[in-house]
């Protein structure tokens, strides 16, 4: 059996570990800086939504761990793989934040999506487990160039039933190509719980049916995320094969703006996870062991607040895309004849005034990094 | 709609213990739009599943539990999400009944929310109508309102063959109407009526000058449309909603182009080789010398349904619809 | 690990095991009878396909005992599910040999389908994999009616790579549903070694992703085959879930008629498995046990080849089917009038004369149950 | 055909190292219908790998490979096997461009043997190029002879686009043709040109008494029909081979249909909203007044494809189309 990997503990009855190896102030502040933008992202997000500026927003309050310690495990020459749940992740990869905010905001074409080779960051994925074998046959690929990088992809534990997330696995094994598959087992697929998801105790042992090494780490904690990534990042470059990683933590926060827990299960449980969220401990880790202070915390606070504001106005900046957006990028090369007939077509009518669906407001008040305000 | 569905879903399963329900959150909250709401509680978690996030496992078993004769219904959560189903259901469920001499069909419903109109993110837009109709072996109907909608439910739930039961999404909370409590179909005693209601386009405008064929989620704004084209050209166009996209009601399609000698084709899937392109087809082939002026379509882009800011620019609109009818009317 | 579940010995350096619990010789003897029968079928079956008299055949010669053993394990109420590779199975619950040959011969409607519920046997399925989701829908639902049944569903190891194989698996054990999943590894598919398969050593290694239990046997010893399925079966029926059996053999013919193993694979590898074939190996077994002897075993081979022969003459005396067969069958009730409009298209030109694709001959000389000729 | 085939994939393979094939069984054997024989050999199993027994992960990782800057080419075994990869092709495949700007279109070439006429058991019959050609943002072409695949599947390889190469079996062996050692494109240097042949469609027989307009399978006996419809009536049809299904030539389309006055569609896969559909509806929207009778189409029927002893009851057969143009010119 996996035993769970974990570095920190909070202050009370979980002891802390000593830092690994590879580790220095210097990285331990960065994770726990790529936490706090993260942090600060989301709660900004919800707090849009909420006012009617960006459109249904899934939330990943509490997961943040399961984020920043991955990315900052890879090179920049590696790629990832998001799904809508790490939708802000391109953020620590060179993808403008305001271009994740205009996806929520239902924007297109230059507004809302990136170059994903420009940045080596998928486009973020909606369809459950659809992106799992894009990361292998990525791998392949660099496998085949002899070129020393890997693929890391996310998903949830809801995505493990899928028949995608089984096909890319075996594919992956079958081929030994350099791939990281991390899940995120946050206990729900929107109401769904693990126990109807899956007859095993844990997404670990799905690693048995290919043969693969798997690493179970706590989710909440970026230095356990961090050192499971890393090596299997290393292995994979190495060709020593993929790794399955999962990440146990808990989805704190409702699946979507959209969804009411309430409907499907016990908000004391959330709670009580609650106290193992990462940016806190993680904050109360570093400052045991002197490398962070409040002045530095707050420094970092401010910083992740205007990075996150200057997101937020840039996106508001962004004038609402023009019709002819529905036409654009279809193709990279030509255009089919019924285009141009599309774009005649609008041009006869009107613009439906409800086509700017979100109304631009005055800026919200800025959030507070540390305290889960967004959520409750 | 919702609450008609939901009703539809109550009678359904208090009827007749045969009928079941599966999904991804159907029971515990009742789905993402609450249609299912209620039947957990009231059914046991037996009869209302809350299923593993797989959609090809979620037809599949569907199918084989309807091989030992149960009623099962399936809810695929949003439209794109039926795709990793897509092989079950036209390999299988379309082939059950002629791979057994007729003597098993797939006796399943499959119910998906479909189209856009909702704002919703990437991939929760799509109208894969004309797949499914493309495909011999199954039935596709969509309802266009909250009657329709209980009644055709029943409908495809007494059928023995595989029905894809369309759901528009923009029409969920935006048309209201009275429901009769009682249901026009006896599920329990097989009461076949239902075929009608299943197979037969409905006039759901009355007018001779044009007729304006469409279906579920463009029905209620080509009758506003009609109702422009009324008030500005005095013009009375008839709205034909179809409901069963295949099997198509020819006679009522063709009758319809007659009766007008115009005709306007409205849906909000894309156009090439749409719904639309069929009904055109079919309308010249049989009575070209009765129309006026060829058939128009006002359809979906042949472009992936765009991000929800512009969904609008997207969606066969009034005035589109207006415009379009204008073309067939000024040819 | 799994240990290989064995009772046949090879007369030689594979030692016998004493019978198992649960069988006298009347039962080895009719598990016996059904391993001459499925091997004459498949015998006639590749020689009428020589004469040009069926289509495309899925040859099984070697794993006969895959097929005899579990369906002797199974009550005439558990349900079947066979593939391609498991064509003629249904002629052990009462469908005729003759409907199944007319399968081959590309004959429809009356002719080559039946009525699976009358026979608790689905139809032969050709998408791999993708009757596994079947077995265990009917199998929740016989559990929903409390009905003391199970499914049990062939596959190869090659179908284990796809999708729909890993879904069924995960909702069989979430829903501890009564179902019984076979498969045959026999080693290829088609042209792919199962190296190339999955990085698994083996198929029942998979079963640790779904929590289910799992046994291996070996695949050309029909009691084997049948101790591990009812066991199975047993536990499904008594509410015990869903079991994984691994059958390893090899597919010692070609994949198909129209397939030629010489493109890919060592024919001396076939040949060194041929000694393990089951047909010759059981009689050894029975032989040494005193249950059959040279005239039982000739009456048997007889009794097979007339049962054979009269299917064979039965699908010959089918008239070839008519236009209308395209339009029967494909719904319950009710016809689209596009049907009625296709009829009259095709009564309006005559029928081309290509339409009988395979010319009925003279019966074929009977073939003998225990050589292997219609192989090599 | 097969050899065209595979003489186009050793030139590709040969010209360009970012190309690549995969699929069941296309390495070791060659492939079931030999069209990649002999590339293991020449290029390696890391350039031509027999994959595991999973469409949706053929097609997904190739996404990925050409998401790493490769041309990977991946074979479906059979028609009815893509399926289980439908939602790869459409929710991925189809946006790849789309979700980047169009920077990083998935550049990938899914070869589909299909349609029937070879005595195939079930499932291996299927006609499935109107489901792709419905779903935005991917190229669906189809060649009907030998000369035309080598050339179009070059062209197809350096289209930055997903195309889905459809290949009829029924010509796999039946049709001959001296094809051009010499390739037309250069790959390696993204010689474009090979825009046209995809996309244009072709006059396959000349003739200005009917459009016959058709693709893949269906050319052949097009053609035979015309040289039919010529000894007999002395009437010339033009047989007008589509060649890409998605985006349809419309010019070439509207063009043949006025030049006739009277066209016809055959096609193999099942009438409603099938290519014919969109064809015709293209016909009579645009050039209804050039006609001289309504657009008819000669097509699979709306049933699944037969087991193979009905097949040539099922499919469009010379006397078929014959009498399918008299309809049209006797109306
Ligand atoms: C193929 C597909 N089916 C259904 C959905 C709808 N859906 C969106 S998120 C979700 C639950 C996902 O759960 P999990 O994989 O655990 O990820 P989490 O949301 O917890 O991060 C579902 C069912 C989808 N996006 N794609
Ligand atoms: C979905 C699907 N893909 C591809 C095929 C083509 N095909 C037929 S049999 C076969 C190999 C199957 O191998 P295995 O599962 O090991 O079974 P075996 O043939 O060895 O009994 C393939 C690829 C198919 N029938 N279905
Ligand atoms: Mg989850
Ligand atoms: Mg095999």
């Amino acid at each position: 059996m996996n035993e769970l990997l974990r570095f920190i503990g909070d202050g009370d009855a979980i002891p802390d570990k000593p830092v690994p190896d590879g580790l220095d102030g210097k990285d331990l502040l960065e994770i726990y800086r790529w936490l706090v933008v993260l942090r600060t992202f989301d709660e900004r997000a919800v707090a849009l939504q909420r006012q009617g500026r960006l459109g249904t927003y899934a939330l990943y309050w509490g997961e943040e761990a399961t984020q920043s310690g991955p990315m900052y495990a890879c090179r920049d020459t590696d790629w990832v793989f998001p799904t809508y749940r790490q939708s802000s992740i391109g953020a620590l990869r060179g993808v403008s934040p305001a271009t994740v905010l205009a996806w929520w905001r239902g924007y297109g074409g230059t507004h809302g999506f990136y170059n994903a080779r420009e940045h080596r960051v998928a486009p973020i994925c909606v369809p459950i487990a659809t992106h799992l074998p894009h990361a292998v046959g990525l791998a392949y690929a660099a496998k085949l160039r002899r070129d020393p990088i890997a693929a890391l992809a996310w998903f949830g534990e809801g995505a493990s039933s899928e028949g995608d997330f089984h096909e890319a696995m075996n594919f992956a094994s079958v081929w030994k190509v350099p791939a990281v598959f991390f899940c995120v087992n946050n206990q729900w697929a929107i109401s769904t719980p693990f126990s109807k998801q899956t007859a095993t105790a844990t997404i670990v042992a799905k690693a048995a049916a290919y043969n693969m090494p798997a690493t179970l780490v706590d989710g909440f904690d970026p230095i356990a995320c961090w050192k499971a990534t890393k090596d299997a990042l290393e292995r994979a470059r190495g060709g020593g094969g993929p790794t399955l990683i999962e990440a146990s933590c808990y989805r704190i926060g409702a699946h979507g703006t959209a969804d009411d827990p309430k409907l499907y299960r016990d908000d004391a449980d959330a709670a009580r996870w609650r106290a193992l969220e990462p940016v806190g401990r993680t904050a109360g880790y570093l400052t045991r062991l002197g490398v962070l202070d409040d002045t530095k915390r707050s420094a970092i606070a401010e910083e992740a607040k205007r990075l996150i504001a200057d997101a937020v106005a840039e996106m508001e900046s962004m004038d609402m895309p023009g019709r002819e957006v529905l036409f654009d990028y279809v193709y990279a090369r030509g255009r089919p004849d019924s285009f141009a007939e599309g774009l005649d077509e609008l041009a006869a009518v009107r613009r439906p005034p409800e086509v700017q669906p979100l109304r631009p407001q005055a800026p919200p008040s800025t959030g507070d990094a540390d305290a889960p305000k967004g959520l409750k | 709609m919702v609450e008609a569905l939901n009703l539809g879903h109550h009678q359904a399963m208090a009827s007749d213990d045969r009928v079941l329900l599966m999904g991804e959150d159907v029971a515990k909250t009742g789905g993402v739009f609450r249609v299912t709401a209620g039947l957990l509680d009231r059914f046991g978690e037996e009869r209302v599943i809350d299923t593993p996030l797989a959609e090809a496992g979620i037809i599949g078993s569907a199918i084989g539990m309807s091989l030992y004769g149960l009623l099962p219904i399936a809810e695929i959560q949003f439209d794109a999400f039926v795709y990793p189903a897509f092989e079950q259901i036209v390999v299988h469920a379309a082939r059950y009944a002629w791979r057994t001499k007729g003597q098993v069909p797939a006796s399943i419903v499959i119910r998906i929310p479909y189209g856009g109109g909702v704002r919703a993110p990437e991939m929760h837009s799509d109208c894969p109508e004309a797949l499914f109709a493309h495909v011999p072996g199954l039935k596709v109907v969509s309802p266009a309102g909250p009657a329709d909608a209980r009644d055709m439910l029943l409908a495809a739930i007494l059928d023995p063959d595989p029905v894809i039961f369309m759901e528009p999404k923009r029409i969920y909370r935006a048309v209201r109407e009275e429901v009769p409590q009682e249901p026009p179909l006896d599920i329990a005693n097989g009461n076949g009526a239902g075929g009608e209601i299943l197979s037969r386009a409905r006039i759901a405008r009355p007018g001779d000058d044009l007729a304006i064929i469409t279906y579920g989620p463009t029905v209620p704004m080509s009758i506003e449309a009609a109702d422009q084209l009324s008030r500005e050209r005095g013009i009375e166009a008839r709205v034909l909603d179809l409901r069963s996209l295949y099997p198509l009601d020819v006679a009522a399609i063709t009758g319809s182009a007659t009766a007008c000698g115009r005709a306007l084709v409205v849906h909000e899937a894309p156009r090439m080789a749409g719904i639309g392109a069929e009904v055109s087809s079919l309308i010249h082939e049989r009575v070209m010398l009765d129309l006026e002026a060829p058939v128009m379509r006002v359809t979906g882009f042949e472009v992936p349904f765009p991000q929800f800011a512009n969904e609008d620019d997207y969606l066969p609109s009034v005035d589109r619809i207006v415009a379009g009818a204008a073309r067939v009317l000024d040819w």
